[in-house]
């Protein structure tokens, strides 16, 4: 049984929107819906500007192009060209772990800025550009790479950043990647996504850059899409070589310009993040025609079902090995964790509102645990992610894209779930409500939960949350 | 519980053996990675004289500053207004960045609207975008007042915020009467204290009204001071004085709100009322000076009444303060006062020798650089560096006259324009015993070995640190709490398998 | 100064080489040292069970504990009055280390005479001293109240404190009219909060004075409590309540007194006449209960008006602190409290994921375990084991009944009468993650390798913690503070040279 | 010139002792006079008993054996029989360092009591005691040996402890101490060394005990009297060993029961600390004819002096190495040290009270940097003590035996020195009066002060409290 009223749902869903500037409510209206499990299509609209004056939780362009797809990648330098403000806040944000010696082959901890001054702004900030990327290079010389990353002035002012690169890259004899990201391009994090993907296409695999020489087998495969938060891409890499794969590039968690080049050597392209990293895998499809798989690696349904899809891509011994370690490593434990944690758990219900891929992929995981959904929906996802996010519904469920604030915490006071999870932006003013709340986007400083231990973390943080004592005592007991 | 099952999260579960070998592996076959000898070779060069004169060289990159944008501080002087909505003209990423970093410090919800502009006001113009912007703002929140900064789009697009507000008004995009103050925030001049000083200049100049009788009341202007227990120190401070008096933006009350189940956007902060009366008070105090030198330039020019600028950290500035509070208002010191001033040099001299010849490199914001300075060298720490991002002249020009005047500064440098990376060759090349500095310099400690003590902007992996004063001498008495415990713990650590492991120090 | 001659003191000294080299030489030629590995296999043993087991049996040997002896706790309930002399009838050296201990403790003086009695005493009884003791006391300092105790000797001998007290009055080796208390305080029975319960109870017995009126105004009493920062915290709140109180034994005058340049050896503290009229009071509040057991039985038996005893740590014992108020005194409570408790709850909210799920072993005198305790499981710790040496039955009693009205506590063992020895097995062969405790728990810290985090008397290694309010909402957040922040500053230290030393937590 | 004039101070104690009650009055004007340089004999009366209701700043028997004597032998087990109290707040107060794994084959740190219950006292302790020590032994049986420290209740109640000890000691056939040092005992602190020292006389020397077997040769020496507080002892090893000696045995800091039945075997015992062990030294001279020489290891000039008088006990070779290291290593060290502080000390003058020797131990490192005495005494010295204290007067000097915190703080109210060097109950009142102060008791917390290197740390710690940022700002701007 659902705990959303359809009917209920919608007219509530009228009564908040309708306190908006007119437009803002007609704009509005189309990016929410109540959606129905068995429901085939979903009529959710997105990828469209946000209104002015309405808090959003969206970013920009930069945000997704240095946050989610260079900045990760650890032996590159990725400057932040601009004003200081962007590469500030941006700076050891997302928890994009790797391994390296920061400072010295790998700088994903680092903040490289330009620090615009109203000179530069005036006079254009090519020149200094030219001077700054060599003075990076030679202050750390193991790097594998730079990436030029434009804040809103750039593209403003005229400047000639591909032309820079191009030189620099030539005479350090280094790939210099210019990627045109400014922050008023589109209306979300998605472009810069898209933008960096098209720059990783452009840049790499259009100038047919090869990385590191490895021998090649049949069961080698690349992942991407995978950011390793909090370490996800390691738990997900050690189920593949459980399997009996060979992974031999990863990007952009922990990876490096030589996986990045080799994405496109394996003999399938595996991809979690789909929303940020379609456009390479079908790019890499097209020009080397190497497969492609989307999987989900989070909670035990799901992790199963991924293991199975992939094995199927390759011999038996590779289905053989995949039921092996599936039946007597990875089952077991996560009996044991779902006997722990379900029971604390079973029957609570959540609301999601996560980036543009989480919430699908996550609810399995919550419904392993038996936790309801009550409502989704993401921040910058596009049509087709709305689309599938249909078949994972198990009961009535509020589907709603570009979610202000304001609607938000109409959700929260109307339906009180036990838990929300969105990100640092909602946090708190959720707790103030009183209600439990995890950053999905982060992990909230845990993780990792891709994998089979992320599961154990995962189940372990819900229960947390949603049972911290904490939330118990809320209430003044002399208030009744 | 803890007999069940045991979860391993990231900060042990990589140290597994399993994880180890595949990491080893994957980096011998597929990153390209340096050597591990190239590494480590590059490593003892990035820490020594020859890379710190190279580093020192650099004229364009910048790595790892030490200062946010304008438009971050803007925010900050609005937040502290009661009933009043932050606007972010410009995109809307950049609303989404400031909102992060102040969520991530305070661990407080932040409100603010940005009209995400995105190409078409590139080549259009902002209007359109506040227009509509401005109209949502007030069906939904019904602020009383809205406080509008910018960011780098609409300044590099020369958006004219005067106008545009005047349009709002005219067009009927916001009720009728409705308080809006606007302040150009370029991110691409000075730092996020520059536009703290834009934003509440702006608003003092915009929203008060001077009528020419003078009010028995002070002003209060704390700067850009992120420590929330600040604002409720010098209330209290200002209570047992017995003065009437007007904070000037007071985040105490949004950034340090309840949980009771009751989520509010806004939750207090100084009076519209009090902001536009305030040019009659009869005097204002400044706790900042390099966060609020045009705030300083108009307070005196346009108000004309007495205006005291103190640094109020340590013996020496807590009695500034206490001394311009007497003398701006005419009041005593009262006796509580001094008994507290008391207790704090009781705790200095009772714990001063953990201190005494200890030497310190700070980073931090100029006015707080400035005060932790001189209240280090008063507990007799000697200062190696200071080092900032955002120093201005007149900064470098106090801090050295301050490090001259007393031989625990005789061999102090001083850097107003240099980033965590020059610090790191500095504190490589020339160690000192503690670094002083953020949540960033946590990196510093474990690059150089050098223990950090943490007091500034941003604190993103202590919690509840800003919820302490600084400021007076109950803030000292923090402040020397954090610097001789942090000491003590490190001794401790140095020591626990030697016989110098004392329980009694 | 730092560039001069560098002067290494024990903390590196003894690092050198040279010395090294002179100790395993000392070691080898002259010791007669058991071998290296003799030493390994003895640490092994020791760590394990089979060691547990047998230390767990000890009947007699204490090793280690966590309790100091009556006359110890006499002398804090002393000290809590406005000029009063605590004076030990005994040997000297008692004094003398009593003294010492709070003075290491508090970083403050603390004034105390003893009659030194010595082998002649032993013979003839103490009263001669007593006498001349008296007399020289009151000749010297003048106080307004002595406040006798015994130590060892004289419980062993019987001295009677009533009738020497009676005689020296009578005899004039005292001032007509003054004020003497006396309590029997036996080192070989209880431990220091006995000692201050029959000092305290003797007092009010002694000195108040029932009119039959009653006064609109509660008495307060703390108990054994040596954070001096909780008499300041609950005098403000009975301020935001606006009640009338008296706290029997206020000594946050003369232990935190401050350094202008002029030793005063009475600072302040509960007034005589308040003393006297305390049974006049309309109710008693007390915020301890195992270390006023008799004063509690006492009040209740013979002042007969309504008395609340409530453990003020937590939500939950900050709660019932608040309502105790109110039910006492029938005011409401202030909406600044209820504020307070907001943002402490607030910074639970934003905090209790680093301690959720962890598991502590604590260690503490009766009242602050049990509150300790409590608050620990609010914020979901896990409690492993709870060990006392001077836990009574009913401490027992109610932590085990608090221990299993909560699953975090499902798991604890309690142990109420064991040494700090009994807790390193425990320790060692059952690992928590986080040890509660005072400063002698850093040998737990070296012994297991299990992170202290510093909560307890006495504080000897670190300083101005108990400057600090550890009860109600406010007091909340700093042992909030202080558990929050060990455990991130733990996490640090585990994850530095990995790639979870995160900027944000 | 004296600051000091003596009628002046006479008149100035006159006025504060006739505060005192009669006897006591009588009984303090004994015990003080204004001593000028050049005097040949002290009149201060000496090793009495305090006054009752006097602030008296002595401590016990007890503390004098535990705390001094016995306490730092690292490898016995040292039990405060009686009551908890005695044996908690002496425990870990009185650093004397050590190496060695405590818990394991050293127990300096440990507090080892039998916690007297009412029962106890009643019944008698003996058969508890014995109960106790055997289980001391099973559960550290690394230990070399055990000693039973009296608290008062003992020597009243009439227990036996001696004969437990010996039974015991013939059980687990190790040495089993018992020791009468019951606090009541005598005035001080001075009578526990001197029981203290009777029972290693007794029970070690008497019973031909040796400790662990060395190869015997001319260079032998033994060192006593130093407990190494903040590691005292082994800046004076080095020393030692510098002049190419052998030090054989050390006691007690840092020492072990071999140790200290070997000091008997030295060519020459030299004792730091005479006050406490001049009893053991003169009987081992007794006894085994071994010869002792008192020195004095505080600052430049003593040193020296010290080093030059024991080279004397030997041949060339030791009197030529010793000049060698003077002239090569410590002196160049000294004058570094000199140069460095004493232009920041000179002229600085200081009160010091301490125990039962270092101020007549310490004065001549003060005024090696120009630092002057204005007043000294000790808590628990004998009249030989202040009679040889006169030789290192080089100004008008009050001496004071067992001040009162009373006198204490009307000596400090009047001459305002700028430094007072006592024990940890007397710091804390001394600051409040904006007075420096040094626990010269325990180097508080610093050390070593003995030898080359703790000359260093002496200098800097005296520089460092006199010349503290904080002293200049006791008083507030406000007051005039």
């Amino acid at each position: 049984m659902s705990t959303i009223d359809k009917k209920q749902a919608e007219d509530f869903i009228e009564s908040v929107i309708t306190q908006y500037e007119e437009k803002t409510y007609k704009d509005r209206k189309t990016h929410i819906e109540v959606v129905e499990p068995g429901q085939e299509k979903c009529g959710v609209k997105s990828n469209r500007k946000s209104r002015p004056g309405v808090i959003t939780m969206r970013g920009c362009a930069y945000a997704g192009a240095k946050g989610v797809v260079w900045g990760p990648i650890k032996d590159i330098i990725n400057v932040s060209h601009g004003p200081v403000g962007c590469g500030q806040y941006s700076w050891s944000s997302r928890r994009n772990y790797y391994n390296g010696t920061t400072g010295i082959d790998s700088f994903g901890t680092m903040q490289f800025t330009s620090d615009f001054q109203e000179k530069d702004i005036v006079f254009g900030g090519d020149a200094m550009l030219r001077g700054l990327l060599k003075e990076a290079n030679n202050l750390f010389p193991l790097n594998r790479g730079l990436s030029v990353l434009s804040e809103c002035p750039i593209g403003l002012i005229g400047d000639d950043i591909e032309a820079v690169s191009k030189d620099i890259s030539k005479e350090i004899g280094k790939p210099v990647i210019p990627c045109r990201c400014e922050g008023f391009r589109g209306v979300s994090q998605s472009l810069g996504h898209h933008i960096a993907n098209d720059t990783i296409r452009d840049w790499i695999y259009e100038k047919d850059m090869v990385g590191q020489k490895f021998e090649k087998g049949p069961y080698d495969v690349a992942l991407i899409g995978d950011y390793n938060i909090g370490g996800d891409i390691w738990s997900s890499r050690k189920i593949i070589e459980d399997m009996g794969l060979n992974l031999v590039a990863q990007s952009t968690g922990d990876s490096t310009f030589s996986e990045l080049a080799n994405v496109a050597q394996a003999k399938v392209v595996l991809i979690h993040c789909y929303r940020s990293m379609n456009y390479i895998s079908r790019y890499i499809e097209e020009k080397y025609n190497v497969p492609w798989l989307e999987f989900n690696f989070f909670g035990p349904t799901q992790i199963i079902k991924s293991m199975r899809k992939i094995a199927a891509m390759f011999d038996d011994k590779i289905k053989e090995q995949t039921e092996k370690v599936i039946a007597e490593k990875y089952q077991p434990y996560f009996e044991k964790i779902v006997a722990k944690y379900r029971p604390r758990l079973e029957g609570k219900k959540t609301m999601l509102f996560v980036g543009g891929l989480r919430p699908r992929h996550t609810m399995p995981a919550f419904q392993d645990l038996g936790v309801e959904i009550l409502l989704t929906g993401y921040e910058f996802a596009h049509g087709d992610d709305y689309q599938r996010t249909l078949e994972y519904l198990d009961s009535t469920t509020i589907m709603v894209d570009d979610m202000s604030e304001f609607e938000m915490d109409n959700f929260l006071e109307k339906y009180k779930p036990d838990l929300f999870g969105s990100g640092i932006k909602e946090k708190y003013q959720t707790q103030k409500s009183g209600i439990p709340f995890r950053q999905m986007h982060s992990w909230d400083y845990s993780g990792p939960y891709h994998g089979v231990e992320g599961f154990g973390v995962f189940a372990r943080d819900m229960d947390m949350a949603i049972n911290g004592a904490v939330w118990k005592n809320i209430k003044a007991p002399w208030k009744s | 519980m803890s007999k069940d099952i045991k979860v391993k999260d990231h900060i042990t579960l990589f140290n597994d053996e399993r994880f180890s070998e595949m990491f080893e592996r994957k980096r011998e076959l597929y990153e390209n990675a340096a050597t591990k000898e190239e590494v480590a070779k590059t490593l003892e060069w990035t820490l020594g004289e020859e890379y710190k004169e190279l580093n020192f060289k650099r004229e364009h990159l910048v790595v790892n500053p030490l200062k946010s944008c304008q438009p971050l501080g803007a925010l900050y002087a609005a937040i502290g207004f009661d009933d009043t909505m932050p606007y972010v003209h410009g995109s809307q990423g950049c609303a989404a960045y400031f909102r992060s970093h102040f969520c991530r410090h305070f661990k407080e919800p932040f409100p603010a609207v940005s009209d995400s502009m995105t190409e078409d006001a590139a080549v259009f113009g902002g209007h359109n975008n506040m227009y509509v912007g401005l109209d949502n703002v007030y069906k939904l929140y019904k602020p009383s007042m809205v406080a509008i900064c910018t960011s780098c789009m609409a300044e590099v697009i020369g958006d004219d915020l005067n106008n545009f507000v005047k349009n709002a008004k005219e067009q009927g995009n916001v009720p009728e009467g409705s308080l809006i103050t606007h302040a150009h925030t370029p991110s691409f001049v000075g730092s996020h204290i520059t536009g703290y000083d834009n934003m509440l200049s702006s608003m003092l100049a915009q929203v008060g009204e001077k009528t020419g009788e003078v009010k028995d009341r002070i002003n209060v202007i704390l700067g850009f001071d992120t420590y929330i227990g600040n604002f409720r120190e010098i209330k209290r401070i200002l209570g047992l004085f017995g003065v009437d008096f007007i904070i000037l933006s007071d985040p105490s009350y949004n950034l340090d709100s309840p949980t009771d189940g009751h989520y509010k956007m806004f939750n207090g902060g100084t009076k519209i009322a009090d902001l536009k009366d305030a040019p009659n008070s009869k005097a204002t105090l400044l706790l900042q000076k390099y966060s609020t030198v045009k705030t300083i330039e108009f307070i005196e020019k346009e108000w004309g009444h007495p205006v005291k600028v103190v640094n109020p950290f340590g013996i020496k500035g807590s009695d500034d303060l206490m001394m311009a509070i007497a003398e701006l208002t005419g009041k005593e010191i009262p006796a509580e006062i001094e008994n507290e001033r008391g207790r704090f040099v009781d705790a200095i001299g009772d714990s001063y020798y953990w201190v005494h010849g200890k030497t310190f490199s700070l980073n931090a914001d100029p006015d707080y650089a400035f005060g932790l300075t001189r209240m280090v060298m008063e507990l007799g720490g000697e200062i190696k560096h200071v080092l900032l991002t955002n120093g201005t002249k007149d900064w470098e020009a106090d801090t050295k006259a301050l490090l001259a005047s007393c031989p625990q500064g005789s061999e102090a440098e001083v850097y107003a324009h240099k980033d965590m990376w020059h610090f790191r060759s500095l504190l490589a090349t020339d160690p000192c015993d503690f670094i002083i500095g953020n949540s960033f310099a946590k990196y510093l400690m474990r690059d150089t070995g050098i223990p950090l003590i943490r007091i500034g902007f941003p604190m993103f992996d202590r919690q509840f640190l800003h919820r302490y004063p600084t400021i007076g001498y109950m803030g000292g008495l923090n402040l020397l709490n954090w610097i001789v415990n942090t000491i003590l713990d490190e001794t401790d650590r140095k020591t626990m398998y030697t016989t110098s492991y004392d329980v009694i120090r």
